[in-house]
């Protein structure tokens, strides 16, 4: 059974990588929101592996972790309804999602091409 | 077997991850990132987490994955804008270097784990009879752990404070959200009548056998925040204006009961959050029926959002 | 039959797989929105015959909250799709 | 093989075929209306078939009634989405 907790380590692992590159590549605040989450869960799985392999007395997992990850799901969640309410309210006030603050969107699309 | 099995779910996990990293289309990485949450509930079953794969299922799968959809769909007019704003091929590469970097030490640590794995099982299961419940997370989340479980009480809160605090000064007081419309004999109207009942018996279930099998507040609280939600959306009720006092007790209540009965711990048990001798199970049962509804109430309002509408 | 039920969910989840390369692809929103359905359906399918198979009772609540929530996501899809104050009656007939 | 595994075995296998037959119709209908057709109507025919074959392995009539509780609610809540996602792919493309 810890041939579960090994695959599913590694693919956290890969998860975390995968969550933080989108982080640094993509600009749009919603994608970040995204990857932050994807970040989270890779965090989370890890965090589960762990706790499976310490399986013991007829508990599939330790269960200490596995209520830490039920507190952590939970935290997450919030934290990503409050970023989403954020980048709509900016959305409300100045009618783009955008993180840059130099310049209006539209001349930021000139540069791009230049 | 059941190696190709949990082998192929990690290939389509972290192939639904590459889907939402990559997919030019905001919307369609949201949708590949909700098929993902969905997807993880069968990985905690596979890791021998049920209680962790049933709050993943209501919360990532459910709450969360409604909330980033109508997100996207409100956003959709500022994706042409923002891909102009992509980063150069150096910004990219060292972005990819620095992620397969993460990777390969995560990596390293995941096979460098110690042989036997420590476990605070035998702990858990040594002081489980004290507490009186039969579920060993419900033990941890409330005994063992209680300081934990207090505070993410008050992180919810505070996110949904954190949300209210968005709202305009003319709408403050008002109304959560946009007010919704919808045929009052069209399909969405016959779901949103057939489906909350449903959900209020399962989250109630769900909620009860928490002490003893997989399930809790947590759980059982955003099955209903999503029920509420449902009727919210289909038109057949409306959000309650953010400065009804009625409404400001239940949000409260939950962790006010929580902290008065550890205050209470350092008068009988000698420890902030300790329960007397004999006093674990009912005072545990108590805690959690004060933090459903209070957990219920705090989720929904902070999917609702910000108040935008007078109350009138 | 532990084994026979493994390989059924492992079927699934092809299948699963598949209808997704298809849907996630588009072209339109509502295609896309499929994915959540198929994933509704085959995830609660995967669920009951996992738990099925390696006899964990409580399973079967995870797919109970599954089929509660899945219809959530497209309900809000619906609503932010038709516009937030629409209501569904125009086109119906 | 007792004639209840029997019985699982051909039941769980039924339901797989809907599931590749779900798949098939995703794969090669042309639009969003036929292949909306081709997931909700195919799959749900599977999950009641695979529910049916794990009918003789629930631990009680609870849990046997709990299953057949699931598949219901997944009809009822695929019968209402279908609907929505139909209208709003109608809405979002006007040639319809």
């Amino acid at each position: 059974m810890t041939d579960a907790a090994t695959l599913f380590g590694l693919c956290a692992a890969a998860l975390v990588g995968l969550g933080v590159y989108a982080l640094i590549v993509n600009p749009q605040p919603l994608r970040k929101i995204l990857a932050f989450n994807v970040v989270g869960n890779g965090v989370f799985v890890l965090f589960g592996a762990v706790a499976h392999r310490g399986a013991a007395l007829g508990f599939g997992g330790d269960p200490v972790p596995q209520a830490l990850l039920i507190t952590g799901i939970v935290v997450a969640f919030s934290a990503t309804a409050l970023a989403v309410a954020l980048l709509l309210r900016l959305f409300d006030e100045t009618g783009a999602a955008t993180l840059a603050s130099d310049a209006p969107p539209k001349s930021h699309a000139d540069a791009g091409e230049a | 077997m059941i190696e190709t099995f949990n082998a192929g779910l990690a290939l389509l996990v972290l192939a639904l991850a590459i889907w939402t990293v990559v997919a030019r289309d905001t919307f369609a990485a949201v949708v590949g990132f909700v098929a993902y949450g969905m997807l993880l509930t069968l990985v905690w079953v596979q890791l021998h987490g049920v209680d962790v794969a049933l709050t993943e299922g209501a919360i990532g799968g459910g709450l969360t994955g409604a909330m980033l959809i109508a997100a996207a769909a409100r956003l959709r007019c500022t994706e042409g804008a923002a891909r102009a704003e992509r980063p150069g091929v150096a910004t990219r590469l060292a972005a990819a270097l620095v992620a397969a970097c993460v990777t390969a030490a995560l990596a390293v640590a995941v096979l460098a784990l110690p042989e036997p794995a420590p476990t605070l099982a035998n702990e858990t299961a040594a002081n489980m009879a004290a507490t009186g419940v039969g579920n060993p997370i419900t033990g941890v989340l409330l005994a063992f752990r209680a300081m934990d479980t207090l505070l993410e009480a008050i992180v919810v809160l505070f996110a949904m404070i954190g949300v209210w605090s968005l709202a305009p000064d003319r709408a403050w007081g008002g109304r959560p959200g946009p007010l919704h419309r919808a045929d009052p004999d069209g399909i969405l109207a016959y779901l949103a009548r057939v489906l909350p009942p449903i959900g209020i018996i399962v989250a109630v279930y769900i909620f009860w056998i928490g002490a003893d099998l997989p399930g809790g507040k947590f759980q059982g609280a955003s099955i209903l925040a999503a029920m509420w939600l449902l009727a919210v959306m289909a038109g057949l009720t409306d959000a309650p204006p953010v400065s009804r006092t009625w409404l400001r007790v239940a949000l409260v209540a939950g962790p006010v009961v929580f902290i008065a009965i550890g205050a209470a711990g350092v008068a009988t048990a000698g420890a902030f959050l300790a329960y007397p001798d004999g006093l674990a199970k009912p005072l545990i049962k108590v805690i959690e029926w004060a933090l459903l509804p209070s957990l219920a109430v705090t989720l929904a309002l902070i999917l609702a959002g910000a108040p935008e509408r007078p109350a009138r | 039959m532990a084994e026979f039920l493994l390989g059924a969910a492992g079927f699934v989840l092809l299948m699963v797989a598949l209808g997704l390369l298809r849907i996630l692809r588009g072209p339109g929103d509502a295609d896309r929105m499929m994915a959540a359905q198929l994933l509704g359906t085959g995830g609660i399918a995967m669920l009951l015959l996992v738990g099925a198979a390696t006899g964990v009772g409580s399973t079967v609540d995870v797919a109970l909250t599954l089929a509660l929530l899945a219809a959530f996501a497209s309900v809000a899809f619906f609503k932010s799709a038709t516009g937030a104050p629409a209501d569904d009656a125009a086109d119906r007939g | 093989m007792s004639l209840l595994d029997l019985f699982t075995v051909i039941a769980v296998c039924a339901g797989a075929f809907f599931f590749l037959a779900g798949t098939v119709g995703l794969l090669r209908f042309p639009d969003a209306l036929t292949r909306l057709h081709a997931l909700t109507k195919a799959d749900n025919l599977g999950l009641g078939l695979v529910v049916l074959g794990l009918l003789p392995h629930a631990d009680s009539v609870l849990g046997g009634l709990k299953l057949v509780a699931i598949w219901l609610l997944a009809l009822l809540a695929s019968g209402a989405v279908s609907q929505l996602i139909a209208r709003a792919a109608r809405r979002t493309d006007p040639r319809r």
